[in-house]
């Protein structure tokens, strides 16, 4: 019953994290190509430069870490909407040290290294909440990419870091490193299982208003590549390790970790207000409390009903 | 000499200048009356310091008057006037045009056509005897050169009224002498008014038909002396009786002036 | 300073740079240093022979030159009109001095965020940091230029005829030129290290996102190369602009 | 310009300002541009308030201070006596000659990646920043500074029994210092820029960590205020610069 | 005069300088030989660009020459030599230092204790009625102060020799004379021997006690000429008819050798 696409092309924001799996896939397997769709995918390092570009205009849809998407909303933004959420994730984010350290309270007088403003930042600070560290005097947290992170834990400029996937899977598999703590040590996630950074989909307002069928078109095609990683993930890893530049058997071990949220279940997770969007807002005041965000914002406020699968 | 008539050209009337400063205002001419009759050469002399700059500035319009006026054919002067034409001692010419390009700069302000200027311009290029630099640069030239452009770039012109200000300072004794001969050639021929600011009584004597002394500052006029010496002024008038006793006049009474503007700045 | 002389020094010079690459690449060879900290010149070589071959080299040193001589154009464009009726009208200079003191001191990079935000990751964004990074200082090289001019120029110009306009355009102009081409030159460099800038930060191609790139892989030859490659680029950069300044000023020969 | 004058140009100067400011509230208040892309200027002014009283504003503007003076303070050091060692000497610059052309067009920038490499995430990290981005062009500061001392000056010293060392000490040194000074004047400046890209890439602390920051997060305002105290933290040391100045050179007076 | 001994202070014995030049080399002197007598004022006069400021460079050893060789009490000059203090036109005053350290710096450069070379300076700086001005930098003086520091600074070294290069050129004629008068006052009190390079006449023939005349480019001696005139050589003299006589020679000397350069520069 779904009518002709008004705009052709859907400009897509990415990068090689898992939440864009399903896009490159549908991509790569013409799941959007068979709908009318063209998908352009564009990177970006950090999802805040992902979201200024959506309110920009220079993109349509995207995923994205949700604390980036609270800030938006935090500062009052109102021009772009979310519509899912791809996957659950516990695993593939975590806190990486060198073998000297070997219990978070280790951690004590060291050097750690996190990318500010970020899901990982948003695990440490938790974690070092609940084992009663002050992140300003008892540590030294260093500002890092985490794709600068391997290169730094080689020369042992730092004593841990936190990332995810794939430099995550990377600084694992260096000798001497190991795991200190994952997204399943996050209180939200214990209580709520909600990791710190969950992904979110979202959509420019103004592009889902204006071309609704292609909004719908590409949310089926989306969560049918959903149901590609769910069903055929060795096919679906072939055309991945092309993103994520990852080897076969790795990009498979990191496939096994995600659990994948399809299109039926979303209604549940996104709407009145659904279970979610509740733990989103446990985020945002979880934000607000270590002075990361001035005030909470409603978050259902940013719900696009419409487009939810 | 017979190109003088009697009509006065330039009146200046009760003239002084004040310079407001942060210190103390600086009155550089004070009260100073002059007339200058069309077609006389009157050269100025006076100490360091006494105005003589400030007066040809305020005749040119660069500069105006705190009290007094000056006249140009009974016309009060308000702004830059080109019928003053300004010769400056650093010759300001335009680098970055050539010998030609200057010489034709006001006939372009003028607005006259391309072909026409480049023939006027040749033949002032050639009075001053230039030919073959018209496509020079004014840095490739020698300072006597300069100062023959910037005289064919105010010739060219047609200024009625041709100020010049220590236009031959810079330059060494001998382009000097060359220089003055080609000057009075140029003011015999074309019948100037010409204001002439020296500091070389030699070069007044040679060059004038009226001297004009200016007194220490505040300028105001000591002195003025017709020149009677004969022409041409030749190295035998230059030794001559009269030549001695007007040179020793005018020594004497500058001098005084001097002595006056060296103890002020000394003490 | 006569030729036989001037060749010495130039010879000098060129043993010099000669004497030190070997030492470099011995040092190296006789492994005192790792090479992830400092590869052998030998190495950096065969890394531009392996970029030049797929073509990539020239990409990057493409992509970046293109942003600067964009942006650098644009902001030239826009400053020297702007700069000499800044420099030619005090009033006017009052009214946008309190703006050109604010922003003097900001470094192009931090212009990064907010271009970002406004522009997104898009090459008008990386225009924009050259642009930011170079107009101000070029707007000033300019007015002062302007107000450089030797009065006595002016004074002779109107006092053979010249209106207020004919002063602008046939002295104050020319008369800056050698000036503002002096100082342009001096952005071109500015203009540089602003495209680095943006590119470190956010970008896909250019030589600022070859050597960050480089950095990522741990491939230290690359980073070093990215380097050269700069140096090289801005000295031709130089030369061209040196060649083209003196068809502008015949008069400066 | 007498006084009177000068006043009324500043007058001017304030009235503009003003007017912007006032101009800029009322569009944002109307609601014609979304804050996220442009906060009014009272947005900014309540971000500074609070920044002020949990005293972050102070830590990042003396974070990023500290840096600049530590790195440009030992880049001077380095530069002044190297440079007038080169400048006086043909030979030395000859053999110096090339590593500088090749030095000269690197941004600071480019030197991050390396500078991570061997250094890692420290201050020291930081102020290498700062040092290589300042090093070479005050080196040529200097450098051109002591070949611009009238010769004739050297020959009077001569000529009056001095030796190569006294001319080196008496003249020299003195008569290329006003070069020198403005030179550095222009080195604080850049010293600046280093420091914004430094904190850009790898810093918890610095302006430039608080606007990369504030981006990250949406704040625009926090952006702003972080390029507004960039201009204003630069202006100070100028002043200050300018005032120490006065006191070096009391004969140019 | 009287403080004339019969010792050859500088013999310049036939030399030639060589400038090299891309285009062409310029040969600025030509095997010129010149004695200079112990407590002679040699006044050396000259067109522009014959070579008078390359001769006086080989004296004061800033340049070596290209064949010949100078002597100065019978000892070859090698390096710069602090016996003969150079007075140079642009006054090469030091701009950072106070007229008192100006003056002390040949002093200083001597390891002269601080206290005997602050009085030294204090009596050359009271000699050039500069008394009050020694905290003064040079930047607040004028052109014939500054010039007279830079007398003193040469005196209070105590050279043997004076070289002086048109030190006078940049004043305008009031301050010159002053300044000429307080140099032959020193002449005659120090017993120095003195080279002075003018575009003068009128300057030479008042100071000298011998007259050299150069010849254009390649510079050579074109005529000596002792000068006998009387002193003081006040106004009287100058309009005397030996002063007349002397100062026509000269001119007509010079003359000729200016008209060949001047030809050769519009050409
Ligand atoms: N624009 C000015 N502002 C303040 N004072 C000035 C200005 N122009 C000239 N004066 C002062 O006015 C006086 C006369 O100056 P002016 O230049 O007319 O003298 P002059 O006779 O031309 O001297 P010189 O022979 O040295 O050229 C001097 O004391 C000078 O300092
Ligand atoms: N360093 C140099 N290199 C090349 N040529 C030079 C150099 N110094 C002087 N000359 C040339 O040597 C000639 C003599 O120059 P010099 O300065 O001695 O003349 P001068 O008699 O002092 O002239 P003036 O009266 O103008 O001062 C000139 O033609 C000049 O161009
Ligand atoms: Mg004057
Ligand atoms: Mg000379």
């Amino acid at each position: 019953a779904a009518g002709k696409p008004e705009k052709v092309t859907v400009v897509y924001g990415g990068s090689s994290w898992i939440g864009h799996y399903p896009v490159w896939v549908g991509i790569e397997k013409g799941l959007f190509k068979k709908r009318g769709l063209g998908v352009l995918f564009q990177s970006f390092y950090a999802s805040s430069g992902r979201m200024g570009s959506l309110v920009a205009g220079d993109l349509d849809v995207a995923c994205t870490g949700s604390i980036s998407a609270i800030a938006l909303m935090a500062a009052g933004n109102k021009g772009f909407m979310a519509f899912g959420t791809p996957d659950s994730y516990a695993t593939v984010e975590g806190v990486i040290a060198r073998e000297k350290i070997k219990r978070l309270e280790d951690l004590k007088g060291k050097k750690l290294a996190v990318p500010f403003a970020s899901s990982a930042h948003v695990l440490v600070l938790d974690l070092l909440e609940q084992i009663r560290l002050d992140p300003e005097k008892d540590l030294t947290l260093v500002n890092l990419q985490v794709n600068e992170m391997p290169a730094a834990m080689a020369s042992g400029e730092i004593d841990a870091c936190a990332a995810w996937t794939p430099n995550f899977n990377m600084l694992l598999k260096m000798p001497g490193n190991h795991l200190l703590a994952d997204d399943t040590q996050f209180s939200l996630y214990k209580k709520y299982q909600l990791g710190p950074g969950p992904d979110l989909l979202v959509v420019r307002k103004e592009f889902a208003e204006k071309y609704p069928n292609t909004s719908r078109l590409f949310v089926e095609g989306y969560f049918e590549a959903v149901d590609m990683l769910i069903n055929q993930p060795k096919e679906s890893a072939e055309v991945l390790v092309k993103l994520t530049n990852l080897s076969m058997e790795d990009q498979m071990a990191v496939q096994k970790d995600i659990k994948w949220i399809r299109g039926a279940e979303q209604k549940a997770l996104m709407l009145q207000p659904g279970q979610f969007v509740k733990g989103m807002q446990l985020l945002a005041e979880f934000l607000v409390k270590h002075k990361q965000i001035d005030a909470a914002p409603a978050v259902k406020d940013w719900i696009a009903a419409d487009m939810v699968p | 000499m017979d190109t003088l008539t009697n009509k006065i050209k330039i009146s200046i009337q009760g003239v002084t200048k004040v310079f407001p400063s942060k210190r103390a205002d600086v009155m550089a001419l004070k009260n100073l009356s002059l007339d200058v009759m069309d077609g006389e050469f009157v050269v100025i002399v006076g100490a360091s310091g006494c105005g003589k700059t400030t007066l040809l500035n305020l005749v040119a319009g660069f500069d105006s008057a705190s009290q007094g006026q000056i006249l140009l054919d009974g016309q009060p002067v308000i702004g830059i006037t080109p019928e003053c034409g300004m010769i400056f001692q650093q010759y300001a010419l335009f680098p970055w045009k050539t010998v030609q390009d200057n010489v034709e700069f006001g006939l372009k302000m003028k607005r006259i056509p391309k072909a026409e200027r480049q023939e006027q311009a040749a033949r002032f290029i050639d009075m001053v005897g230039l030919k073959g630099f018209e496509k020079s640069f004014p840095h490739h030239l020698s300072g006597g050169m300069k100062q023959r452009v910037s005289i064919a770039r105010s010739l060219a012109n047609d200024p009625k009224v041709i100020l010049l200000d220590e236009p031959f300072a810079a330059l060494d004794a001998m382009t000097r002498q060359v220089l003055q001969e080609q000057l009075v050639r140029i003011y015999e021929k074309h019948q100037k008014t010409i204001i002439f600011i020296t500091h070389s009584i030699d070069e007044a004597l040679l060059l004038s038909t009226r001297i004009v002394v200016m007194t220490a500052r505040p300028g105001r006029i000591l002195q003025e002396i017709v020149n009677d010496l004969p022409h041409p002024r030749n190295a035998d008038v230059q030794l001559s009786d009269r030549y001695m006793e007007l040179k020793r006049m005018i020594w004497v009474s500058v001098q005084a002036e001097v002595m006056k503007s060296i103890e002020e700045e000394t003490v | 300073m006569n030729t036989k002389n001037s060749s010495n020094l130039a010879l000098i010079s060129i043993v010099s740079l000669v004497f030190f690459l070997a030492a470099w690449e011995i040092y190296c060879r006789m492994g005192f240093i790792e090479p992830l900290f400092m590869p052998a010149p030998s190495k950096i070589l065969s890394r531009a022979i392996k970029m030049l071959n797929n073509w990539s080299l020239l990409g990057h040193t493409l992509a970046s030159t293109r942003r600067v001589m964009v942006g650098f154009i644009v902001s030239s464009l826009v400053a020297i009109p702007f700069g000499i009726f800044l420099g030619s009208s005090r009033f006017f200079m009052a009214v946008f001095d309190p703006f050109i003191s604010l922003l003097r001191p900001l470094p192009s990079m931090s212009w990064i965020p907010l271009s970002l935000l406004w522009l997104g990751i898009t090459e008008t964004q990386k225009y924009s940091i050259v642009f930011m990074g170079s107009f101000v200082p070029s707007l000033l090289y300019i007015i002062e230029a302007t107000k450089n001019i030797d009065p006595l120029l002016i004074r002779a110009a109107r006092n053979l005829g010249a209106s207020e306009v004919d002063v602008m355009r046939e002295v104050i102009l020319p008369g800056a030129l050698p000036q503002i081409i002096a100082g342009l030159k001096v952005m071109l460099g500015i203009a540089w290290t602003c495209v680095i800038s943006a590119e470190l930060v956010a970008a896909r191609e250019g030589l600022g996102f070859m050597i960050m790139n480089g950095k990522e892989y741990f491939q230290t030859d690359t980073v070093l190369l990215g380097m050269v490659m700069i140096s090289v680029t801005v000295m031709i950069t130089d030369l061209v602009f040196r060649k083209f300044e003196k068809r502008l000023l015949p008069w400066t020969l």
